[in-house]
């Protein structure tokens, strides 16, 4: 069950290059955290900006410290890293439909883009047989968590556009040998990332005849489902064939299959 | 013992501060983190007679002190509305009242909605009428806007039941007395207001508009000192209830909207930043009674003190 | 080479950045922080025949992201203007365009005041009717929503001057177009908009009005969407040149509006927080177009992407 | 002339009860102050109250230096209390009309209370003639600057309404007594306070044939004289015996006899 909780910032640090790591101490949340799952939080100091800003949850532990891996974009990134240890935020959470976990005898296969490697570190961490995490991004500096994944362990492949570094292709071509690779083995598909890449990979999933969880990032206002914000094409057994769905109750976790693709 | 109960008439809530439609759902996606009982009132999203889709997005977004929507009123459609698990059945168990937001693209739409909602009306405290949505292509604002159609769909409303009526007025007008006076006469029991006022924001790097819809309906703080002003104006301009709201966040706002004449309010922007803004409110407003040793709402509202000179 | 001149129509401008009537004083009180030549045109605040006290204190109430106020425009007087060296003598001698915001209580008054400074018009660039303050008993705001006498104000004017003529709107109306065509066809040759919106605070301490005048005008962020949405009704209704303003503080600001169809626009209470905000707008605005590689205004005004569906 | 400048504080302390002292490196305008005039300042941080703060200039040093004492009232002088040394707040100053430094041969006599101490601390330091300073507050801790003043030197005479130190009674009773000991000699009068204690004063000193020059206080909006939000009633040649002028321009320091008292 969701619950409003005051997270105490515990450090407030620089990941990598624009990423930066926050720990918050929110033990009413972190017990309730399932992989996938997201935090809604008002960042105080930012008065003329009234929404809150969610941001996954990349990893609890049981002494109560949720982390988030956030990249400065704006307004509110911006205030929030410059916020101290100590200082306090207001946090919803956790919210959303999180991912299902694989079963036992299912290779989770991750696809991951942009804060995405966050969002899905949690899954990675929990799923009960290891799997391969293809992790995608203009150039290294923008791979993040390589070490933590490696560390879990799962087989890490990255592509960066620029070919910086891994092989220099787009994430979703490293799906594509994955599943020719692996046809034999069970697999189950995960992707989280910027809404082209997800797109994609849930065209190539459904072309071949597989399916997957997406986890889609939207403009959200109240987060819970109450105001209609964050809304995505889903399929539906109407005339349209489609309907809108909240990402932020009905997702940000979708199949793959479910989604409606234009 | 300070009493913040409140009646409007021919309804009565438990006291004076509800949510303001669109900004609460259907009051079930709060449920988890308060007794909505302890809400004056839930006012539901919009409601008109067919499942809607709304509009395309985006759909939202932030600007100074607010926020624009264009939400398009995305909603169930009457039917499921009145027997979906998740909306009116829901609701009738929660001990508060519930005030349903109606909608349509013509008279006789806003007609038969009130009708269906009146044939099954258990659980329900009174329909708000909004003439006001400025987000759908056809009848919201452009009812609103008009004399003579705002006259029209409440006169055909009251025809179509007999709960109580709130008429939702438009901020986009020259003269609220005028729209306060032709709704009364029409026959609605409360005004409220305002609605969002129309806006927009285009993003520079792209040049595009940030809402799908182009215009989007302006809410947040940013338009307290505008919704006030014309809650006063409509509050001096006639003698049923007012229900006023626009960007009240906190108790001191809610105070000045009572000063103003409003014997109830909304809240609703403030409860996408916290969804326990209302309950802070009640507490708040108590809190402002006792240190001013006010036994009840009436000892305070429409009490602005105006200099006569 | 960027190019930020711009074409009114009647008059240039060596760039698209004024400062809004009464915001800016007679341009002397901030000659001291920098010179005044660098900005595109200095509107004065609002000029009528005879001297005027304007309203009682208080007259501004801070408000969020924005600021009420109810001057009540304070001023000397058409004579006192014409010739005491704090205002046009000093106007004179700075190498920028100066346009004189005018008002009068009556349409006749209105015609006089624009008569005499057509007879004195040496450094007078062009003249902006006001037909939008919400803070004077009469006049103002009432010739600003009612279409008729709007046009006769704009129609009298006209007559009495060969001046070129920019109406200030008033954001108070349901429909801007209709204003814009009606004030285009009573012979105005650029429209400015918009004006403060009518707005309102309480102390809920004292429980009175934090304006005297009960009502203030609302300016600053808070307004911008909706004067954007304004500008881009505005300018998409008539063919003549339309100046924005509302709450414009950056120069991204600015450049929403020039993307909505404004041809200038106008800084002014952002000048109360920053008074080289318009310089800063300036400079902005290069820089956005250099990145962009536009090479004059016309590059991007107006050219706000519509999804056409 | 005025000038706008990045002031850097030095240091934001709590000076006593609810008022606290702000140090500020602001040369330029320390360079140009007179006793009486104030600086205009943006708060940062206050990102939804869009107005600047006017603060009397209470000290200025040859080191670049600005002293104000500002007392915590508001959302403003809230946020101001919490910024740090190192960061800086954008000034507007010096701004408005001073007041005239009394003759070698006059002996200045100060009426104050609330900040009024802190806004007329400069004109007592660079009075040449040492005078007497009456300083009222409703309690004890309400009295600021009381060492300061004595150490100039100035004669310090104290009211609190509640009797707490000093005599038990308005400062406006101080300045009749005083003006009664000292009829003999030749005094100016200054005064800066609460509206009410400024508006008794004038009276007092017109009664007495005599003038003064006082320091209002008054909501500001550009507070350069540009948009006419700061404005009270002064005697004038015209009409109606009044006008309104600007507080920040014309004032804030009028002389008694000019104010035109309703
Ligand atoms: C379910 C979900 C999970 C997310 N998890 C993460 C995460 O783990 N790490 C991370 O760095 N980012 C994450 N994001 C994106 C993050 O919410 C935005 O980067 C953030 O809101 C930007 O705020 P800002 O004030 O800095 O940007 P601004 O651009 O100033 O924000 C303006 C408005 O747009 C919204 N907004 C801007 N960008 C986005 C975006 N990409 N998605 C949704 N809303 C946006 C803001 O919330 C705000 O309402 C997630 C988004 C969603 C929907
Ligand atoms: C010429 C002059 C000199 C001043 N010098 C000092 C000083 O040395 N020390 C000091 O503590 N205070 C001084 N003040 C008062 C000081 O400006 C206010 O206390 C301060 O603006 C309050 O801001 P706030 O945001 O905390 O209060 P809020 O009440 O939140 O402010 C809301 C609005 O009201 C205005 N305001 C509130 N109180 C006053 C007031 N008393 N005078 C003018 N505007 C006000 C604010 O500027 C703001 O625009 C002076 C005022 C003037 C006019
Ligand atoms: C996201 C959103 C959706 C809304 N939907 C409705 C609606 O369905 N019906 C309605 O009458 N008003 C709707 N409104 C308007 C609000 O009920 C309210 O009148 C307005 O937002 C002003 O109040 P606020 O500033 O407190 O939000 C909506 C507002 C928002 C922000
Ligand atoms: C203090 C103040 C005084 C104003 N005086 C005038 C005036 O004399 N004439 C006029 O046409 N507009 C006047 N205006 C309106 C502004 O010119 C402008 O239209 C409005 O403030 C919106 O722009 P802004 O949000 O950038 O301030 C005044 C506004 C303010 C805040
Ligand atoms: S953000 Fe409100 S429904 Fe999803
Ligand atoms: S504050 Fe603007 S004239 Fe004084």
């Amino acid at each position: 069950m969701p619950i409003q909780e005051q997270g105490k910032i515990i450090r407030n640090a620089e990941l990598q290059d624009s990423y930066r790591k926050l720990e918050l101490y929110a033990p009413g949340i972190c017990a309730e955290t399932k992989a996938g799952q997201f935090v809604h939080m008002q960042i105080s100091g930012l008065r003329d900006r009234i929404l809150r800003r969610p941001f996954s949850i990349s990893d609890v532990n049981k002494d109560g410290v949720l982390t988030i891996i956030y990249k400065v974009v704006g307004a509110g990134t911006e205030v929030l890293s410059t916020q101290e240890e100590g200082s306090t935020c207001s946090l919803l959470g956790p919210l959303g439909t999180p991912f299902s976990l694989p079963g036992k005898d299912e290779i989770p296969v991750i696809v991951a883009g942009g804060y995405g490697a966050a969002a899905t570190y949690l899954l990675a961490k929990r799923a009960e047989s290891k799997g391969v995490m293809l992790l995608g991004a203009r150039s290294e500096k923008d791979l993040i968590l390589t070490k933590e994944f490696s560390d879990i362990p799962f087989e890490l492949r990255t592509a960066t556009e620029d070919g910086s570094t891994g092989d220099k292709c787009l994430v979703t071509d490293l799906l594509e040998t994955i599943i020719r690779e692996k046809s034999a083995k069970k697999l189950r598909f995960y992707g989280c990332g910027p809404h082209g890449m997800l797109m994609a990979m849930g065209k190539i999933l459904i072309e071949n005849g597989l399916d997957g969880e997406l986890s889609l990032d939207h403009l959200m206002c109240c987060g819970v489902g109450a105001c209609f914000a964050c809304v995505v094409k889903v399929k539906a057994d109407n005339e349209d064939g489609w309907r809108y769905a909240r990402t932020c109750k009905e997702g940000p976790v979708f199949n793959a299959s479910s989604i409606y693709y234009e | 013992m300070i009493d913040i109960s409140v009646d409007l008439g021919k309804f009565k809530l438990k006291n004076p501060v509800m949510t303001a439609s669109g900004t609460f759902g259907y009051g079930k996606e709060y449920a988890d983190f308060f007794p909505l009982e302890k809400l004056g009132a839930i006012v539901v999203k919009g409601i008109c007679e067919k499942p809607s889709h709304g509009n395309p997005t985006p759909r939202i977004a932030e600007v100074t002190s607010g926020m624009l929507n264009a939400i398009g009123l995305q909603g169930p459609g009457v039917e499921k509305f009145l027997h979906d698990e998740d909306y009116m059945p829901f609701l009738k168990k929660v001990n508060t009242a519930v005030i349903v937001n109606i909608w349509g693209k013509t008279v006789e739409e806003y007609e038969r909605v009130a009708k269906r909602l009146d044939e099954e009306k258990e659980g329900i405290t009174a329909l708000e009428i909004n003439i006001s949505c400025p987000n759908i292509k056809e009848g919201g604002i452009a009812f609103g806007t008009d004399l003579k159609l705002a006259s029209r769909v409440v006169s055909g409303v009251r025809k179509a039941t007999t709960l109580p009526l709130i008429t939702k007025l438009s901020p986009n007008v020259s003269s609220i007395p005028d729209f306060a006076k032709a709704v009364r006469d029409a026959g609605t029991d409360v005004i409220s207001l305002i609605n969002t006022i129309p806006g927009m924001a285009i993003d520079i790097e792209t040049r595009k508009p940030k809402i799908a819809n182009i215009r989007g309906g302006l809410s947040g703080p940013a338009i307290k000192p505008i919704a006030l002003r014309m809650v006063y104006e409509a509050a001096g301009a006639v003698d049923i209830p007012v229900i006023g709201m626009g960007g009240i966040t906190t108790a001191e706002d809610a105070i000045e909207f009572f000063l103003a004449g409003a014997s109830a309010i909304a809240v609703g922007t403030a409860i996408f930043a916290d969804p326990f803004a209302p309950l802070n409110i009640i507490d708040g407003i108590k809190k402002y009674m006792k240190r001013k040793s006010y036994s009840c709402l009436m000892d305070f509202i429409g009490k602005v003190n105006i200099d006569k000179k």
